[in-house]
């Protein structure tokens, strides 16, 4: 392609009409973008002027840097562009195709009654779940990307907030290492120990500790008869709900 | 009649001013073949004729002449109506002698076009229904896939229900899926919808007889089981 | 398919090997022509090779026969396995003369065999669209939207491919028009990327079908719309 043959008043069109359309569609109007079109823009002219002019050149390294930055957008927008050629093409296919009836009839009688007798094995309540299962409205598949694969399980802090509740429902003091003792991977003392410290700060809990590095004793104050783990600070509990079960799940 | 005339030259026309149906390559044999080719029930010939633009007259030569060239006739045979198919010659066999005067045996079709009660449709050649059967067989199951049964499962559930709006609850196209329950007898046309026009389905007796139940109101409840039942109208047809 | 034969009685037994399918009426383009009339998608040539009991090169030489016999061109044409996308040559030209040399122009049939979606189907002829919708009630599906168009477009691409990516290319949150393309059964779900764990959409047989190509190497190259972007696949897949 050469850059000198680029309209830019072209560009300039199919750009506005695709930062456009996420306007269109009632979203927020994609600042980021129109700016970085400005950018692409000047950056557009920089590259025609240079190419027209045999004296014209890049000047150092950042700005060589900044034009392969333009460049990536700039090769998405021709991306793009080309997606909506083609999508016009398959569209006359369609189209064509639209004038054309397969033919799509029953089989006749006689092959039809050579079809081997269906085996069927579901009672009225088999087919009922089948049927609440087929219905069930189905979950949104996640847009985000996914945390499943990764390896480690996810550890709520709520939760752990609530076992070490019921650990230290008795009264008596627990070190930290008995309040952990049960736990299988670092993650679950890591969730702990964030939880020992929204309780702490809830006052629901005091700290010991004889000797600095000594052993942490835990105790419940009772002071905070009535402390539900949902006094856990609502944007700490915002940032790891995506990692937390829900609540009913555990009490 | 004009019968003959319409058929010689397609590409002529000039014979019946007004109707475009000769123009078309084919010519009005060809117009009905089209439409015999992808109808699953039988048409009639009023049918035809009004969906061409011709006298019922002049269809049932047309097909008359459609039916002997499928069977392997060619040529203009006793003179009524058959003319049609007289400019399509099909491969002719070698070694076959001329069959009659004026008439010479071509390769016949493997399908053949029938008149049955209501109309005509065109059926596969009684000679290949061994090699039909067998590939009718071949990769048949005596079991419904699991998408077939969660189909089945929604159109009874849903009954009387449209494709459209069965695909929409599953999120996938059905329509090869309702083709296989119709043919298996699970299920059955009843009537288009009022307002999109698209035809309707609901389950048979011979359903509720496989499921030993006497009527589709021994189907058991679904709503307790099932939370969220009134977000199902989310599933419309609006992306249709 | 052991299991399936003998849970049936044709009572023929004609299905045996050894009956020569070329002796029948009409020879084996007639048996393949037999099959056809009862399938109600594309049948693949093997498929077809093994109920009429053929090799599948001379059944794949058989099909482009009929399906240009149907076009309208007689006598043989320059061999098997020329012109596998004859299938979209779409209507031959009425009044050419001469086709070839050996071959003559005959009156095309109202119906055309193609391959699609790596099978043979019967279609009507497109010039009698006008014609034959009247008779298929509930056959078209309504036209997708400049957006739905896109959206697959990218998908077939690019596929497997997920939704984050395509609303990368397409710079809109595509949720909803991949539900449509799914629930109409042009898409498919197929599997989930190692990585992010998203799930991972591909264009289906049925999209094939409706584009009227038999695979997707039959789309239009991306690369003449990319002009001087060799090194796109660099910016492509690094920037998501």
């Amino acid at each position: 392609m050469d850059i000198t043959e680029i309209a830019l008043a072209r560009v300039t069109d199919e750009f506005i009409a695709y930062i456009r359309r996420p306007q269109e569609l009632g979203k927020e109007w994609a600042l980021d973008e129109a700016s970085e079109f400005l950018v692409l823009a000047a950056t557009l002219l920089d590259l025609k002027a240079a190419r027209l002019l045999p004296a014209g050149e890049v000047e150092n390294d950042d700005d060589i840097a900044l034009l392969e930055a333009r460049d990536l957008l700039f090769a998405r927008l021709l991306q793009y562009k080309a997606f909506k050629e083609i999508a016009a093409i398959m569209g006359g296919w369609l189209d064509r195709e639209a004038d054309r009836f397969p033919r799509l009839v029953g089989l006749e009688p006689q092959f039809a009654s050579l079809l081997p007798e269906l085996l069927w094995r579901h009672s009225p309540e088999k087919f009922a779940a089948l049927a609440r299962k087929a219905l069930a409205p189905r979950e949104a598949a996640p847009t985000e990307v996914g945390l499943s694969h990764l390896h480690a399980p996810t550890v709520s802090v709520l939760e752990q907030a609530q076992i070490m509740r019921a650990m230290l429902a008795a009264g008596t003091a627990l070190s930290f290492r008995v309040l952990i003792a049960d736990a299988e991977t670092t993650m679950v003392v890591v969730a702990r120990f964030l939880a020992l410290l929204e309780m702490f700060r809830d006052a629901a809990v005091t700290f010991e500790q004889a000797s600095p590095l000594g052993e942490l004793q835990v105790r419940w104050t009772g002071v905070s008869r009535d402390w539900r783990s949902n006094n856990l600070s609502a944007e700490y509990a915002g940032v790891l709900s995506e990692m937390s079960v829900p609540e009913e799940a555990i009490q | 009649m004009i019968e003959q005339q319409n058929s010689r030259d397609p590409g002529d026309g000039a014979d019946m001013p007004g109707t475009d149906v000769h123009d078309l390559p084919g010519g009005a044999g060809a117009a009905l073949e089209a439409i015999l080719m992808v109808t699953d029930e039988p048409v009639s010939e009023s049918q035809l004729a009004a969906a061409v633009g011709l006298g019922v007259e002049e269809v049932g030569g047309l097909l008359l002449g459609l039916q002997r060239h499928y069977d392997g006739y060619t040529g203009r045979g006793d003179g009524t109506g058959v003319g049609v198919s007289g400019s399509v010659a099909g491969k002719p066999v070698v070694d076959s002698p001329e069959f009659a005067a004026g008439q010479t045996r071509v390769t016949p079709r493997g399908f053949e076009l029938r008149r049955v009660a209501c109309g005509w449709r065109i059926y596969s050649r009684s000679d290949f229904a061994h090699i039909v059967s067998r590939f009718v067989l071949d990769g048949q199951s005596a079991r419904l896939t699991q998408a077939a049964l969660e189909t089945l499962a929604v159109i009874a559930y849903r009954q009387p229900v449209s494709r459209a709006r069965v695909s929409a609850i599953r999120g996938v196209n059905v329509d090869s899926v309702v083709r296989t329950l119709a043919q298996r007898g699970l299920i059955e046309e009843t009537g288009t919808d009022a307002e999109s026009g698209a035809l309707l389905y609901r389950t048979t007796h011979y359903f509720l007889e496989r499921l030993g139940i006497a009527s589709a109101d021994e189907l058991p409840q679904l709503a307790p089981h099932l939370p969220g039942l009134e977000n199902l109208q989310d599933f419309d047809d609006s992306s249709y």
